[in-house]
């Protein structure tokens, strides 16, 4: 695919990549970050990136179909829970310690 | 009265007798103890007359069997529960009730001031319900039962005082040398099994009977009496397991008499005569009998010479005398050995008795040392003892001469015999007659050795005194009961020799002409008697006529004396050698190849799947992020598997 | 280049400008900020392909609710900037970052295989209304996921309870006893 | 359903014993329903038949029908009396763990009712998966019963315990699905089964001198489980730990029973099942049979600790029940059977004294006693009875198993059937080398011990030990009594062990032999001696 075409066509690859680099923003966040909080939001991210995918699939299949669209709402409600588990748990957290940082996480084995 | 009725008596008598003293095993009623146990056995004796009575007469049967009921029957072994009294037996079982009895009745005198009384009566009527077992049984098996049986109630009776550690040490030595006998027993009863297929008496001579005498060494048939005769070498004290029996006479004086000297030693003797017509189908065996028989006679008798305990000589003297025995057994004489095994029965219980009324009246000293002069304080046994003295260094006519005459010229004469074996014969007899005569000085001649003020000599009470006095008799005729031809011929009215008869049809006999005729049976039976009187009459020079010569004897061949002092240091020979290493060795086993080999293996191999646990256990930090890396690289290694990831990558350099 | 393509191109460097700051702002206010940016964006990309509704319930929910409560927990917090934003391990953290980039590496070079063949020939679908979209979304959800619909309604209460109950445990799991 | 009755009797009893609210109503409940499960286990007695070899009593039900594996229960003369053994052993075990059990009673006789469940199970499974269930389910008790009530150095033990068997039942496993894969494929239904009595018709490829093929593979992965749970000479060094450990029930239950697992293992599955292995490397067994029997004699004679000391004995006796087997006669293997009951029963008893005088004193070591028979005197009879079941004299039951065995295996091999003899003078020693330390002699100091007088058995424990006697002089006395009832069985196992089947006995209806049971049971005894 010459580059020209690339830029002019903007298709499903293209939303496809950009779900790809946001998926692995949010992952290496996930296995970078020490703060509880900003592991969740890079948690966020990856849920997002996957979400582009459902949509851009939605757009571009032949039967115009919205399930697609459907599964969005699935994975924000579950996005959405899951933050606020995350956050109540990181709230614990951070009253034993006065302090997100993912390794205190370690202390949850029984 | 009904065969099946009278055995049920004569075996159970005693047994009946051992459970009620052993139920008021507490009591201290020595008189009702004793009362009930001699009853019993006396009963038993009755019965056993009544049931012999049967084999007498023109057409008496030659054995008197019952069969109770079936103890085992496991594929081709079928192990009745049966009892047979032929003629054999019938010997045997009179003996053994008989003195038994008169043993039992010495014995309440004897008891007399014991903590256990019952208990010592119970283990001696279980003692002779065991016996009676061995004697008659009418297979191996039930004859094993009542073997091992008596070697139970010797080990009891051994360590009947067992709050000391030595008598206690001395019953278990017994029970396990008697074991290694056992050990042999019990091969011997699997080749004859295996050979035979069955274990009955009666059916193993009528199997036995057309086969050929064996050559080699290597036949079954010299192989089960080989084994047998390890069976019969432990029970009877020959060498070389014949340790335990001086050290039994830790136990009471009357059960020395009764079991390691009248009855359960004799039982090797017995079980060899019952199976002679085995036995003579295997001569190399038998000449193994017969040189271990005439070892044991000498060996012992040497002994004996330079032991001070009175009951230490007398088992030595047991010992040799067994070993007559199986001299007898050896050269093919079954009469003569069973003749002797009588007699023996006789004089040597008499002397044992002797002995037990003499340490009564010391207060437990055993020590000839410090004993002599006793004839003026114990007339009674001083008198019977003199007979059991003459009887066992075979004077004529008393028992032992015609005996041990009989034994000897079997030696000399007999197909199987050697000269070798006479003279070793008479060498023992000579150390006996030595031995014995030492015993009597030290014992009841010369001066006391004792304080005299302290010590107050008594003879024994009545119940003690019928016994000996009895087993005197006894000793004195028992003898003419086997008269040799050539002394019959000479006597009055011609008396046969009523016990070969006897035992005629019921032992085998050697093959082959018997060498040596009339005369030379005159000319030896003088040189035996001459050099056991010789013997006797040195002894009496040593110990009586001056004191002083054994001292210098001593100190003129010092090596030879401390060799006979301490018995060949045999006990210190197998202690050193074979138990002491046995312990070491187990103790080495256990922490080598226990603790440092199987269980050393079981943990390299339990450490190594730790090792393995650990090694995986650094992975599991606990820390979220690296299980999330672990998902991560688990995740992209799917996916370069899913997309033919090499695949791709070689196309993509390779072309 | 068109201007459907320059939107794109716009927004999705908008997003991943803002996703960069998420995961290396030191302070994670900016890092909730750049969030929210990131959201709205999204919410962009979403409205570029025509996902009208779900565009704006992504700048609701996302870019609303949630973002709200990741600011007020952080608030809650008062954290500082901080001293150590990335965890350590120098090789885990090779690992980390190589991992990531073959997954990423790998997934771009699965779509770059794969759309050829599937869908790139295919042209979008025939755009419809937005009102009929959202109708048909409607749809979908109220009667073909029905039940997976009303499943998300009682998990989100559960999960409401269940959050509430967590914070407000004394200590956590390291009570003391 | 008396088998399904006998085996759940006990898991039933320790669901009752859970649900029992008084700590003090605990011993006296478990007591009456051990008693109860032995009664019922004596209307075998009028329900079997000793006529036949067949399998009796049977019950099927399929359980899981794709791997041919089910509910399979069934008795012949091989396990007879080793049920009866189980069962008559619970109640003796409870009365005497009375006291010896102080703490959590009530998990306790959880622990030994199932553990009853599974050992009666895995004896009278025939189905190779069920047997497996139960052999397998009979490690957790005892892990708990020696793990909690045991002694300082239980969690060792009791770990060592569990992997050891554990290890050896695995290769069984793998052994097993080996057995149902290739019984798909060659039995004519061309279905997988654990059926041990299909498995049985399995001819299972063997090459004589060549270590990898199929039978004798499948013959040392059996072995080798069965051969720990015995335990036989190389595999023995559990066995001294956990019995150390225990508590006294556990030892009892541990040697009286879960050890014949092992051996019952070879006699119902390894023997029957790999017939030209069996024979092939019988030597193996009989030369680790000898091995065994010397070594456990020879190791317990040096032991300073009395319940170390009789478990190695065990090793030793056992190694006898190992060489019986290995004979593949009728004397060796009636001999192994017959025993297999009398280890049970005087080694339990040991394990029972021993744990008597430890009660006392809370010490084993044997040198600090000494004397005893002075002031113990009825103790001490009880013991020295013992003993001499354990030393094999004759008129005990000892002897009557010792004797077969050592008459099967000279036939076997005259060679290895001489050496075990030596066995016979080696328990002698070691026995009574211990018993003249224990009870002879002076009094040691845990025995002159003024502070701490030393009472004689307490009417209780008498009645403990009551039976073990008797049936020490009944099976020594009258062993054809006991013999009868596994002839038949042994003698089609021996006889036709190349080709092994075992049929399934159907019953001619009896109305009246349930009502009758009690007749027929004293009738059977009354008989016994003219049986053939």
């Amino acid at each position: 695919m010459p580059i020209n075409d690339a830029l002019l066509n903007v298709g499903l690859s293209h939303y496809l990549i950009l779900s790809a680099l946001l998926f692995t923003l949010g992952l290496l966040g996930v296995l970078l970050r020490r703060n509880v909080i900003v592991i969740l939001m890079s948690i966020e991210l990856m849920l997002n990136a996957v979400n582009i995918t459902f949509v851009a699939f939605s757009r571009y299949s032949p039967t115009a179909n919205m399930d697609g669209q459907a599964m969005v709402f699935f994975v924000m409600t579950i996005a959405a829970a899951e933050a606020a588990v995350g956050l109540a748990l990181a709230t614990t957290i951070f009253k034993k310690f006065r302090e997100v940082n993912i390794r205190y996480f370690e202390h949850l084995k029984g | 009265m009904q065969a099946e009725f009278l055995f049920a008596i004569l075996l159970l008598a005693p047994l009946i007798g051992f459970i009620i003293n052993g139920l008021r095993w507490k009591s201290k009623n020595y008189l009702l103890a004793g009362s009930i146990a001699t009853g019993a056995v006396a009963i038993s004796f009755i019965a056993a007359v009544l049931v012999v009575m049967k084999l007498f007469g023109a057409d008496a049967p030659k054995a008197v069997t019952v069969e109770y009921f079936k103890w085992m029957a496991v594929g081709g072994l079928e192990v009745p529960v049966a009892f047979v009294i032929d003629h054999i037996s019938a010997l045997m079982v009179l003996v053994v009730t008989g003195v038994g009895t008169l043993i039992h009745l010495f014995s309440i005198g004897y008891m007399s001031h014991d903590e256990r009384p019952s208990k010592y009566f119970a283990y001696l009527n279980f003692f002779l319900f065991n016996m009676l077992l061995l004697i008659l049984g009418e297979n191996l098996l039930l004859m094993f039962v009542g073997w091992e049986g008596v070697g139970l109630c010797s080990y009891l009776l051994i360590g009947f005082w067992f709050s000391d550690k030595e008598k206690a040490a001395a019953g278990m030595k017994a029970f396990v040398t008697n074991r290694i006998g056992d050990a042999g027993f019990l091969l011997g009863i699997f080749t004859i099994f295996f050979l035979l297929g069955t274990v009955s008496f009666d059916e193993i001579i009528s199997k036995v009977a057309g086969m050929p005498v064996e050559v080699g060494w290597s036949g079954p048939i010299t192989l089960a009496a080989l084994f047998l005769f390890i069976g019969a070498m432990g029970k009877s004290a020959q060498i070389p397991l014949y340790v335990w029996l001086p050290d039994a006479m830790a136990g009471p004086t009357p059960v020395s008499a009764l079991i390691h000297a009248a009855t359960m030693v004799t039982a090797g003797v017995y079980m060899i005569v019952r199976l002679s017509p085995l036995f003579i189908l295997a001569p190399n065996a038998l000449h193994v009998v017969a040189v271990v028989g005439a070892a044991t006679a000498v060996f012992a008798a040497t002994i004996g010479i330079t032991q001070f305990d009175i009951k230490k000589v007398l088992a030595y003297s047991t010992v040799s005398q067994l070993g007559f025995m199986f001299l007898a057994c050896g050269v093919g004489a079954f009469g003569a050995a069973m003749f002797h095994l009588v007699t023996h029965a006789f004089f040597k219980a008499l002397m044992f008795l002797g002995s037990g009324s003499v340490i009564h009246a010391m207060h437990e000293e055993q020590d000839i040392r410090k004993m002599g002069g006793l004839k003026k304080y114990l007339p009674i046994t001083h008198a019977t003892f003199v007979v059991g003295w003459i009887a066992i260094i075979g004077i004529p006519p008393f028992a032992g001469f015609f005996s041990k005459d009989e034994i000897l010229w079997k030696a000399f004469s007999s197909p199987l015999g050697h000269k070798g074996l006479w003279a070793a014969g008479v060498i023992g007899a000579a150390c006996t007659a030595f031995y014995m005569t030492r015993l009597m000085a030290l014992t009841f001649w010369g001066k006391p050795r004792f304080d005299e003020h302290k010590t107050h000599p008594h003879e024994a009470p009545p119940s003690m005194a019928i016994p000996l006095i009895v087993l005197a008799i006894l000793s004195a005729i028992g003898g003419f009961m086997g008269i040799p031809h050539v002394i019959g011929e000479i006597l009055p009215g011609h008396p046969g020799n009523w016990l070969e008869h006897w035992l005629a049809g019921s032992i085998a006999a050697p093959a082959g002409e018997a060498h040596g005729s009339a005369i030379m049976e005159w000319i030896l039976m003088g040189i035996s008697v001459s050099i056991a009187g010789l013997a006797a009459l040195l002894a009496f020079s040593f110990y009586v006529i001056e004191p002083d010569r054994p001292k210098q004897w001593a100190a003129r061949l010092p090596g030879l004396h401390r060799l006979l002092e301490n018995k060949y240091f045999v006990d210190e020979f197998y202690f050193e050698r074979i138990i002491n290493p046995l312990v070491s060795g187990s103790k080495a086993l256990w922490a080598f190849v226990d603790v440092n080999f199987i269980d050393r293996a079981t943990f390299v191999v339990g450490d190594f799947v730790r090792g393995m646990g650990s090694t995986a256990r650094t992975l599991q930090t606990g820390n979220m992020q690296q299980y999330a890396l672990y998902i991560s690289i688990a995740i992209a290694l799917m996916f370069v598997y899913l997309l033919e990831g090499p695949k791709r990558l070689a196309e993509l350099f390779g072309g | 280049m068109t201007a459907d393509s320059l939107l794109f191109f716009i927004l999705a460097a908008m997003t991943v400008g803002s996703a960069l700051v998420v995961i290396l702002a030191s302070n994670p206010i900016f890092c909730s900020l750049a969030l929210a940016m990131a959201m709205i964006s999204v919410a962009g990309i979403f409205a570029s392909l025509n996902a009208w509704f779900v565009a704006g319930v992504q700048l609701i929910v996302y870019a609303g609710a949630v973002m709200v409560l990741f600011v007020m927990v952080l608030m809650l917090f008062d954290l500082k900037d901080e001293v150590r934003a990335f965890s350590r391990g120098l090789v885990s953290g090779f690992f980390k970052i190589a991992s990531v980039a073959v997954i990423g590496g790998v997934i771009a070079a699965a779509v770059w295989m794969s759309t050829e063949t599937i869908f790139s020939t295919a042209p979008a679908a025939p755009t419809v209304n937005a009102t009929v979209a959202t109708k048909q979304l409607a749809d979908l959800l109220f009667k073909k996921y029905l039940f997976s619909f009303e499943a998300m309604g009682a998990l989100l209460l559960i999960i409401a309870i269940g959050a509430v109950a967590l914070s407000r445990i004394e200590g956590g799991t390291h009570a003391d006893k | 359903m008396l088998l399904s009755l006998i085996v759940f009797m006990p898991l039933v009893s320790a669901i009752l014993i859970s649900l029992l609210p008084k700590e003090n109503w605990i011993r006296p409940t478990a007591l009456f329903l051990g008693l109860a499960q032995f009664v019922v286990s004596l209307v075998l007695f009028a329900q079997y038949d000793p006529s036949t070899p067949a399998l009796q009593l049977v019950e099927f039900v399929p359980w899981v029908p794709a791997l041919g594996v089910s509910y399979f229960l069934g008795i012949d003369g091989i396990s007879f009396w080793l049920v009866l053994l189980t069962t008559f052993l619970l109640p003796v075990v409870i009365l005497g763990s009375w006291t010896a059990i102080d703490k959590k009673p009530k998990g306790f006789h959880i622990a030994l009712f199932v553990l009853q469940t599974a050992m009666l199970g895995s004896f009278v499974a025939m189905d190779l998966v069920l047997f497996y269930v139960f052999f397998e389910l009979s490690l957790v008790p005892m892990y708990f019963i020696v793990g909690i009530w045991g002694g300082t150095r239980r969690i060792y033990a009791t770990t060592k315990f569990f992997i050891y068997t554990m290890l050896g039942s695995l290769l069984m496993l793998l052994a097993i699905i080996y057995l149902m894969f290739t019984a798909q494929e060659v039995l004519p239904a061309k279905q997988m089964t654990a059926n041990i009595l299909e498995l049985y018709k399995l001819d299972i490829p063997f090459i004589a001198g060549q270590f990898l093929n199929p039978q004798t593979l499948l013959f040392f992965a059996f072995s080798v489980a069965f051969a720990i749970k015995v335990p036989m000479f190389p595999f023995h060094t559990w066995l001294p730990d956990a019995h150390v450990e225990a508590p006294t029930p556990g030892s009892v239950v541990l040697a009286g029973v879960m050890l014949k697992m092992g051996s019952y293992g070879f006699l119902r599955f390894v023997i029957p099942l790999f017939p030209e292995a069996s024979e092939h490397y019988a030597w193996v067994f009989l030369f680790l049979g000898v091995v065994g029997i010397i070594y456990g004699a020879l190791v317990a004679m040096v032991q300073p600790d009395v319940k170390k000391l009789v478990a190695y004995s065990s090793v030793s006796h056992m190694g006898y029940v190992m060489m019986g087997l290995f004979a593949l006669n009728t004397y060796g293997v009636t001999g192994s059977i017959y025993q297999m009951l009398n280890h049970g029963i005087s080694t339990g008893a040991l394990f029972l004294l021993v744990g008597m005088i430890y009660e006392r004193t809370h010490s084993r070591e044997i040198e600090k006693y000494g004397g005893l028979a002075k002031v113990l005197p009825i103790f001490t009879i009880l013991f020295f009875i013992v003993t001499l079941s354990s030393i094999a004299v004759p008129m005990t039951n000892g002897f009557v198993g010792e004797f077969l065995i050592l008459l099967g295996a000279f036939e076997a091999s005259m060679f290895f059937g001489s050496l075990a003899v030596i066995g016979v003078v080696l328990g002698a020693v070691y026995m009574l080398w211990m018993f003249k330390r224990m009870f002879f002699g002076e009094e040691g100091e845990l025995v002159s011990d003024k502070k701490h007088p030393l009472h004689d058995l307490s009417l209780r424990e008498m009645v403990v030990m009551a039976p073990l006697i008797v049936l020490i002089f009944w099976m020594g006395l009258l062993p054809n009594q006991f013999l009868q009832y596994s002839k038949v069985s042994v003698e089609h196992l021996v006889s036709t062990k190349d080709a092994y089947q075992l049929s399934i006995h159907t019953p001619q209806p009896e109305s009246d032999a349930q009502l009758a049971f009690g007749m027929k049971f004293f009738k059977s005894v009354a008989q016994a001696p003219e049986a053939k």
